[in-house]
């Protein structure tokens, strides 16, 4: 085993991640989940702007990344909000049964 | 060293228009509790919005940059924040008989309108990644609550949900997009993006550059809803209430086109060799879905939306000319855009009655006669969509080709213009419902136009006319603020 | 103000007044149209008097910065090919207006008031050199006449309406890109200097460019004129059009094709028009021959009008792209012609229609035993679009195929078969309608021609044989400034003679372009 | 100046004033007016003809120019010479006469004033095509009288039939002078001018032609310009229908004036025929072919209008034989003496269904003679003038054609006898079965007032004596020499003899044994039918022209052509941009899950092309 | 040491979240998704990233995630129910997906310019000082700003859920 591993890998590990993001939202059917996958997006998001200022010798990109998490938050109430809403409106969670709007 | 930081009073200045309308939507929020008449608080946000306006306005008499090049006031951020707090304004003015209808006159809707147009001018004024982030959240989150207003209407939360989920899913492309630019060059400042991309030295990280451009492209096209990350837009369009229909379509878009053009006629300007084709591609998809599926459209809203998407493609079109004459005409288009656009939204706000009931182009059948002048605003305002001389809707379309065939796109020139000839049909389809059709029981209970309505249509339709037989009005302006601040 | 520019704009203030008048006063509005058009028309009479007193050229100049970036001016003026049309333009308003006096009974005002604002885009189309200003009067001319048919056309209006407006739109969005595209190159949209660039050799294109601008251009034109097979909406918008929309449509809206054709793309583009003018005479032809023969056939008076359109267009065409003086002039003298006289067909049709609510023939015949007057005058209309010698088509007629004739004469003698299938078609439907037993379904509806049906009818009855008569009053003017244009249109074009004829005569040496 | 225009005004003034206030007038007034207009222009015709004197040369007159296009100038100018001056005389004198005559003939139909103005303003065309200096004025007077034509033939507008045959008349004409057209370009491609002098003047010294040039095709032109107006093979069909006029127009217009023009034209532009052998031959070869052809026909036909109106057709065949053959002058001579003698027909024929109150079958008239005496004696007149009996007029002009044919081919000459005899023979028996036998109508006959017969007894002494007293190959010499030759007395009596033994068989067969046209008839069975029915020509017109043109116009063309291809193509066009649309609208499943997946699969392209083409092609 | 930690750590955070991919109820996502948030916060660590490190378990694992956590529990949410409606989505999803995954690694492999080893204390830029440094100084206008976001974010759950809450 080596004793380091070159910062490519962790960009490697965030676009799985983000890759990971992006099947969940496709394939849950969940709403709440569909939103999860978009945090874990955000997640892979953040580890490589960490790994680039990690690169660079920077503290701008944890500077970015602390922005994504606050907006992740801000999001994460308001989408809930409106997850909310909808449960409300049409007892179910499942996300394919919100298509009435088409065509 | 801190002394630096401290933002100087010109600083401040530049910043007015973002602080007065902060300031006033939290005062709103205050106040919502004690009024009683809430249509006071959206006289407020009214007289918020001008007095931003104003401030825009006076911000440009110093130009430059502020807050550590966060932000820069040029002519090309100066227009576009007059733009979306205009689009506030008429938005207000649509919103007030609609709320009263749907009985939803909570003091909320006014300071997130206020928000979301902060939003939006923080958008159109950044010059640094993380500003533009955060604004384009700002606008984007206000307008997701907007889209789902109506918290008792099924329509509404599909809308909201939609917008919402497929927003911020667009937004993580954004934002990995934005990690790899930071990654490659160091920086997150446009400016400096370009100092670095400009360097020969780059070729190596083409790619990377290529791959942060795709992904960036991905939140910015989803934004101004271009082909392929145009979905959303028709349902979130429908479902949402017809003002912040309205809203949408013109304002966050506008600002939407404003960091799109920004970001990669500054930034990624040296590469624009490579990502031109692409935008010229995405341009062409937009146009072709946006007009073709309009075609067959019966919901007028939903019908406005795909025409918005049209549109959008018209705009992309200016975009992959990237020169200067491409993006003053884009931004004469949005502005002639926008003001049709809301004018045409509003006749819709009018129209549909309680819960949004006539939404149908059939429903409009014998407007025309029932209301010949609003018949004959909408026309003004279809007329201008369809791009006939003497409105502002031709010359938009007529500089964006022209920025085309600069740059020698002729097909793109040709084919965008057959596609406005389609377009034709669906626009006239309406106008051929409204005068060539027998009234229906639709239009029997139309009540007059509430005051609001129709200050936006008459100033959205004086708009269009001036700008149709004026319109080195606003194009002078544009063609000199086009040279970004790089 | 010169005169030009007062011409111009009343149609439109006229627009906004009538806008402005009280719904209901029926009475009110329609004597303030046809007061405000009389009077335009009066006025444009003024318009030929630097034509008499001092000859031909370019007069009523006005040339005014509109917008500054792209520079676009508003620089109109007329000269001897302007001239007549605009006199057109203004004369057929007012004559819409006293035809549409009783069969405009809904929506009076608005009625009247796109009327104006046809009338406003009509003269601006013949009077702007400046290709911006150009194509802006062409367009708006296209919403008035969209509604014209839309609002108060026949049952299959709206399917019409929207064709025409299509049609037209498809071709006029290429003719942009060309006006661009010839900006960028040019740097001016101006007319006039366009063609002194080009003459001076200042402005050159490519091969591809030139004949692909030629297209484009002629492409949109075409669609106008229409020129086969370009022409489906031509019946569909005539036959659901109401009087007063066929007879400007017929009488005007049609000329900005071939005027269009004349003013930009013979002088613009010489070399490409010369290339592409065997195939664009071919179509011509067909398009006689094919509108004369469809014509043959058709069941409904308008529509047979207007299939007869097609065809007298196609003569036009035909003599545009012969490419010398007499084809030219005939070309441009037809095109007055066949304003007038199809304006007047329309008109007549339109008075039957009035009467009885049809435009089947099947539903006509014998009327001329009740009615002598009007089959008296629908007579003369008749015999003038069959061009009848000293009625106003012949003129134009004998000058195109003239005209061809000189280039060949084989083009003329196909095209020449097209004067007698008119005389078949037209004379086959006055039969029908006409002579013959009165039909029962006439009786009682059918009542001869009034005062005011025919004062409106009279004018053009005079310019028919004023027209076929005593042509000095307008074919100089037309002559001259065709003279120009074909001067203009010989610039760059390596012209070899061949076929000097046995008499030596300089009118019928040939010209061909050299070939490349 | 000798204000020729004043010729053809005054008809043209006549006819405005009935044509616009003529029917509140008086019927006294208006053919007061009709007739004077026409009377006042034969004495103007006559004093300017004597004011000019001999008229070696042409006079001109040039009034203004009528249009003018680069080199090409075209006046509105008049021009007498011999020969327009033999046409005047002709055509106003007639017109003067027949013009009377309507005026009783009339007396009693509707829309008489209508009537009138037409015959004016027909007049006034006519007029204007013997004046003309050039061809385009010539053309003027040539579609004009067309037009009247046209109008008269249709006449009676209850009458359907009066309708087909007046548009057919038109639209045939037209047909002619497609070809006309066509010479005029031609002549104007290559002389630059349509002045009959500057013309001629270019034509003159140029060579004859050999071989098929430019002039024999103008000659051939022309040619099919005179075969429309004259009735010619193959476009003669009009003129028997054109008897759907009032009688008076037949005698004028499709007898004495109009129909003549043709000959006129070719006369008039001899310079051009004769530089052009072919073209002559032509000329000669279809004058022959429609001399039998009309003659045969006009045997078997019962409507007596319809048996003049053939002779008509085939008496023209005769002037275009003179003109093939180079004898114009006897041409033009034939046109006179054929005026004079098949007017007296015509309007004597009026007289006859006049006086039998509009019959027109010869097998309900017979033994009218007692009872229109008049009428008879003027006939007979022209019954023997148009045998070709000698000393009446019709003698001496065929003679002078059946020469000169036999000068120039001998087989032409025999044809020409032939159709004499024939020609004899149908006129008698026109008037056997009109005036011999007894009478088998139920009409009570009786006989024309003074006003019609007035002017046939003028014309009867006319074809009496007209072919002698008015020597028109003298008088046109200098226009077109005469050959010089003597006259072949045994070809002429050859001729005559062909006359006298038509005439007696035609007695043999109407008077004598009327059976005996049963029994030829029967015997010849088919053929009998075939030249009954005018050789069917009017129904192969239809069948190969006519039918095809409209039912291909209209199922072609129009349903297919126009409504499917074109049509289909545009509307084709809507249906698939709205089936685009309905495809696209695919994409909008409302499934925020698939709209993920198309964001994500955007993002993938986008992201191939950016990264991986930009980044991979460095 | 780094290597082991990292192989560990990136292990665990996708399995975590391919267990959040996989798992049905969304209660077992949400922890997943706490586990791939506490891996990546290790990964920060041994990036020099404290701070990020610390807010990562604190404002997201803890208040974010909570929050999640809550509303499915208010919401009662079940697993979902296996109706392959979309198939549209699985259609397009899948290749969509894998495309992306093959592009995004050839680019990172292919393009990035060689990257150094990553090794625990070769930076330290990430201290809590040395950020609120920076935001209170150079980033002070987007961290000012933020407030507004997060105003928005209360007005929104206010106008969205009042009458629920």
């Amino acid at each position: 085993m080596p004793q380091t591993v070159p910062l490519s890998w962790y960009l490697i590990l965030s676009a799985i991640l983000f890759g990971l993001g992006v099947a969940g939202f496709i394939f849950r059917r969940n709403i709440i989940t569909v939103f999860m996958s978009i945090e874990l997006m955000l997640n892979a998001v953040n580890l490589s702007f960490i790994a680039f200022s990690y690169q660079l010798r920077q503290v701008d990109g944890h500077i970015f990344s602390f922005f994504v998490m606050v907006v992740a938050a801000a999001e994460a109430a308001v989408g809930l909000a409106i997850i909310l809403t909808v449960f409300k409106n049409r007892a179910t969670l499942a996300i394919d049964e919100v298509n009435s709007l088409k065509n | 060293m801190p002394a630096n930081f401290m933002p100087s009073s010109a600083e401040l200045l530049r910043f007015l228009p973002e602080m007065i309308l902060i300031v006033m939507g939290t005062l709103l929020m205050v106040l919502e509790p004690l009024t009683k008449d809430k249509q006071h608080l959206g006289v407020i946000a009214l007289v918020s919005l001008i007095g931003a306006a104003w401030a825009s306005v006076m911000a440009y008499s110093n130009p430059g940059a502020a807050f550590q090049s966060m932000l820069v006031i040029d002519g090309f951020a100066t227009f576009f924040r007059v733009l979306v707090i205009g689009v506030g304004v008429l938005t207000l003015f649509c919103s007030f008989a609609y709320l009263k209808r749907e009985n939803a006159e909570d003091g909320e809707y006014y300071p997130l309108i206020l928000f979301s147009v902060v939003g939006q001018c923080i958008m159109v004024t950044a010059n640094e990644l993380i500003i533009l982030f955060i604004g384009l959240e700002i606008s984007s989150i206000a307008s997701y609550i907007l889209a789902g207003y109506l918290r008792d209407d099924k329509r509404n939360n599909e809308s909201a949900l939609k917008y919402f989920l497929l927003g911020s899913f667009a937004t993580a492309f954004l934002l990995y997009g934005i990690s790899w630019i930071y990654g490659v060059t160091g920086t997150t400042n446009l400016a400096e993006i370009r100092r670095v991309l400009a360097n020969k030295d780059i070729a190596p990280s083409l790619g990377l550059i290529g791959t942060s451009a795709a992904l960036m492209f991905v939140g910015f096209a989803f934004k101004v809803s271009a082909a392929p990350f145009q979905v959303w837009a028709p349902d979130v369009y429908q479902g949402a209430p017809a003002p912040v229909s309205a809203f949408l379509s013109a304002g966050p878009k506008a600002a939407a086109f404003a960091i799109f053009l920004r970001v990669y006629m500054t930034a990624f300007e040296s590469v624009a060799d490579t990502w031109a084709p692409v935008v010229a591609v995405s341009a062409l998809a937009t146009m072709i879905i946006g007009n073709f599926a309009a075609l067959l459209q019966n919901n007028i809203k939903r019908m406005l939306a795909y025409s918005s998407i049209a549109h959008a493609g018209y705009v992309m079109v200016a975009l992959t000319a990237h020169s200067n004459i491409g993006t003053a005409a884009a931004m004469f288009y949005l502005a002639s855009y926008a003001f049709m656009n809301v004018g045409a939204f509003a006749v819709v706000t009018h129209f549909a009655r309680k819960g949004e009931k006539y939404v149908s182009i059939d429903d409009m059948a014998g407007l025309g006669w029932r209301q010949p002048v609003t018949a004959a605003l909408l026309t003004v305002f279809l007329l201008s969509l369809i791009g006939v001389p003497l409105t502002g809707g031709f010359f938009g379309k007529f500089y964006i080709f022209k920025a085309a065939l600069d740059a020698n796109l002729v097909w793109l020139t040709i084919l965008g213009l057959l596609n406005s000839a389609v377009a034709a049909y669906y626009y006239l389809r309406i106008i051929v419902v409204m005068y060539f059709k027998e009234p229906g029981e639709s239009t029997a209970d139309l009540q007059p136009l509430s005051a609001g309505v129709q200050a936006v249509l008459w100033s959205s339709a004086a708009a269009i006319l001036v700008l149709g037989v004026y319109p080195s009005l606003v194009l002078d302006f544009a063609g000199q603020s086009a040279a970004l601040a790089k | 103000m010169s005169l030009l520019n007062l011409v111009l704009a009343l149609p439109l203030i006229g627009f906004l007044l009538v806008l402005f008048l009280p719904k209901n006063n029926i009475n009110a509005i329609r004597l303030f149209t046809l007061v405000l058009t009389l009077g335009i028309f009066v006025l444009s009479l003024g318009l030929t008097g630097p034509f008499f007193a001092s000859g031909n050229g370019n007069w009523f100049v006005t040339d005014v910065p509109w917008i500054q970036s792209p520079e676009i001016r508003y620089h109109v003026a007329i000269d001897g090919l302007s001239l007549w049309l605009v006199i057109l333009s203004t004369l057929m308003t007012p004559i819409c207006v006293l035809v549409s006096w009783n069969y405009i009974k809904d929506r009076v005002k608005e009625f009247y008031a796109f009327l104006l604002l046809l009338e406003f885009g009509l003269i601006g189309v013949f009077v702007a050199l400046d290709l911006f200003l150009f194509y802006v009067f062409w367009e708006v001319c296209l919403v008035p006449m969209y509604f014209l048919i839309g609002v108060w056309g026949h049952e299959r209006r709206i399917y019409a309406a929207v064709k025409f407006f299509l049609y037209t739109m498809a071709g006029s969005v290429l003719m942009l890109v060309a006006i661009i595209f010839l900006y960028n190159k040019g740097g001016t949209f101006d007319y006039v200097n366009l063609v002194e660039l080009i003459q001076r050799g200042r402005l050159t294109f490519t091969h591809t460019e030139q004949l692909w601008l030629f297209l484009a251009f002629f492409f949109a034109f075409a669609i106008k004129v229409p020129l086969f097979p370009l022409h489906t909406w031509l019946p569909d918008a005539h036959v659901e059009a109401p009087t007063a929309g066929s007879i400007m449509l017929a009488a005007v809206m049609l000329k900005m094709g071939t005027y269009g054709i004349v003013r930009f793309c013979l002088p613009m583009f010489p070399n490409a028009a010369r290339e592409c003018a065997p195939y664009i005479v071919v179509l011509a032809i067909i398009g006689i021959i094919y509108g004369a023969l469809v014509a043959l056939v058709q069941p409904n008076m308008k529509k047979l009008v207007a299939y007869s359109s097609v065809s007298h267009l196609g003569f036009v065409v035909l003599g545009i792209f012969s490419f010398n003086q007499n084809g030219l002039d005939g070309a441009v003298y037809q095109m007055l012609n066949h304003g007038i006289s199809t304006g007047a067909l329309f008109m007549l049709v339109g008075y039957l229609y009035e009467r009885t609510h049809s435009l089947e023939i099947k539903d006509y015949g014998g009327v001329a035993n009740i009615s002598p007057g009007l089959a008296t005058v629908f007579l003369i209309t008749t015999l003038a679009s069959i061009g009848l010698p000293t009625l106003n088509n012949f003129i134009g007629e004998f000058l195109v195929l003239q005209g061809s004739a000189q280039v060949n004469i084989w083009w003329t003698a196909f095209a020449a078969t097209g004067v007698i299938l008119s005389a078949g078609y037209m004379l086959w439907m006055y039969q029908r309608s006409f002579l013959g037993e009165t039909n029962e379904h006439l009786k009682g509806h059918m009542h001869d021609i009034n005062a005011r049906e025919l004062a409106a009818a009279l004018p053009l009855l005079i310019l028919m044989v004023w027209m076929g008569v005593y042509t000095k009053t307008f074919l100089p003017f037309v002559s001259q400034a065709n003279a120009r244009i074909l001067e203009q249109s010989r610039s760059g074009v390596e012209l070899r003679v061949v076929n000097q004829n046995p008499g030596g005569n300089v009118a019928a040496v040939r010209e061909i372009p050299n070939a490349r | 100046m000798q204000q020729l225009w004043l010729i053809p005004a005054l008809p043209l003034a006549g006819f405005l004033i009935n044509g616009l206030i003529g029917k509140r007038l008086p019927k006294m007034v208006v053919s007061l007016i009709a007739v004077a207009s026409v009377v006042l222009s034969f004495g103007w015709v006559l004093k300017t003809l004597s004011a000019l004197g001999s008229l070696e040369t042409a006079y001109v007159e040039r009034y203004f120019t009528w249009f003018e296009s680069g080199t090409l100038n075209i006046g509105f100018d008049l021009a007498v010479d011999r020969l327009t001056a033999v046409m005047l005389l002709v055509v106003t004198g007639i017109g003067s006469l027949i013009h009377i005559y309507a005026t009783g003939y009339m007396e009693h139909e509707g829309g008489y004033y209508r009537f009138f103005a037409y015959l004016n303003l027909f007049m006034f065309f006519m007029l204007m095509l013997v004046l003309g200096g050039n061809f385009l004025i010539l053309f003027v007077g040539w579609e004009g009288v067309g037009l009247c034509s046209y109008l008269l033939i249709g006449f009676y507008i209850l009458k359907k039939s009066a309708g087909d045959a007046a548009k057919k008349a038109f639209i045939v004409n037209r047909i002619g002078d497609f070809g006309f057209c066509l010479a005029m370009f031609l002549i104007v491609v290559n002389f630059g001018s349509l002045d009959f002098g500057k013309v001629f003047e270019a034509v003159k010294p140029m060579p004859v032609e050999a071989t098929a040039g430019i002039l024999t095709a103008i000659a051939l032109l022309l040619f099919v310009g005179a075969t429309g107006k004259s009735a010619q093979v193959p476009l003669y069909v009009w003129l028997p229908d054109a008897m759907e006029g009032p009688t008076p127009v037949s005698a004028l217009i499709h007898a004495a004036t109009m129909v003549t023009a043709g000959v006129y034209m070719v006369a008039r532009s001899a310079v051009i025929f004769e530089r052009s052998p072919m073209a002559m031959e032509v000329v000669a070869i279809v004058g022959l072919i429609t001399a039998v052809m009309a003659a045969t026909i006009g045997m078997t036909q019962y409507d007596i209008k319809k048996v003049f109106a053939y002779s008509t057709v085939s008496q023209l065949g005769y002037m275009f034989i003179a003109c093939g053959v180079g004898a114009f002058s006897a041409g033009i001579y034939h046109v006179v003496t054929h005026a004079f003698f098949k007017a007296l027909l015509f309007l004597g024929a009026g007289s006859v269904i006049h006086a039998v109150h509009g019959e027109q079958d010869m097998r309900h008239m017979g033994g009218l003679m007692k009872k229109i005496p008049i009428t008879f004696a003027v006939l007979t007149c022209a019954w023997v003038s148009i045998a070709g009996i000698p000393p009446f007029a019709g003698y001496f002009s065929k003679d002078e054609i059946l020469l000169a044919a036999h000068h120039h081919h001998p087989w032409m000459y025999w044809v020409g006898v032939v159709t004499a005899g024939m020609t004899a023979f149908y006129v008698s028996r026109a008037m056997f079965m009109t005036f011999f036998g007894k009478y088998r109508g139920h009409a009570h006959p009786h006989e024309s007032p003074f006003v019609m017969w007035g002017p046939l007894a003028v014309l009867a002494v006319l074809s009496l004596a007209g072919g002698w007293y008015f020597k028109v190959p003298h008088y046109l010499e200098p226009l077109f020499p005469l050959s010089g030759e003597a006259h072949d007395m045994t070809l002429v009596a050859i001729s005559v003899g062909a006359g006298a033994l038509g005439i007696g068989l035609a007695y043999v067969c109407y008077v004598l044994s009327p059976g005996i046209p049963d029994t030829v008839s029967g015997a010849l069975g088919p053929i009998y039918k075939l030249v009954y029915n005018k050789y069917f020509v009017d129904e192969v017109y239809d069948a190969t022209i006519v039918n095809p043109m409209v039912g291909g116009s209209r199922s072609v063309l129009w349903r297919i052509v126009d409504a499917g291809i074109i049509d289909g193509i545009v509307n084709g066009t809507a249906t698939v941009s709205r089936s685009v649309g309905g495809a696209l609208r695919m994409l909008q499943s409302g499934n925020i899950r698939s709209y993920a997946a198309w964001v994500t699969l955007g993002g993938v392209a986008v992201l191939v092309v950016l990264g991986v083409m930009a980044g991979g092609a460095k | 040491m780094d290597a082991f930690l990292f192989f560990l750590f990136a292990a665990i955070a996708v399995a975590c979240g391919i267990n959040l991919v996989v798992q049905t109820h969304p209660i077992s996502s949400a922890l997943s998704l706490i586990g791939v948030m506490g891996a990546l916060a290790v990964l920060y660590l041994l990036l020099g990233a404290e701070f990020m490190a610390a807010a990562q378990m604190i404002v997201y694992a803890g208040a974010i995630m909570v929050l999640f956590v809550f509303v499915i529990m208010l919401l009662n949410a079940g697993a979902e129910t296996r109706k392959s409606r979309a198939t549209f989505a699985k259609l397009l999803g899948v290749p969509a997906l894998i495309g992306f995954l093959m592009t995004v690694s050839f680019l990172i492999q292919a393009l990035l310019p060689r990257t150094e080893p990553v090794k625990f204390g070769a930076f330290t830029g990430g201290t809590a000082q040395a950020i609120g440094k920076k935001l209170f100084t150079e980033y002070l206008l987007p961290f000012e700003v933020t407030s507004v976001l997060i105003l928005i974010a209360i007005l929104g759950a206010v106008v969205l859920a009042r009458k629920e809450i």
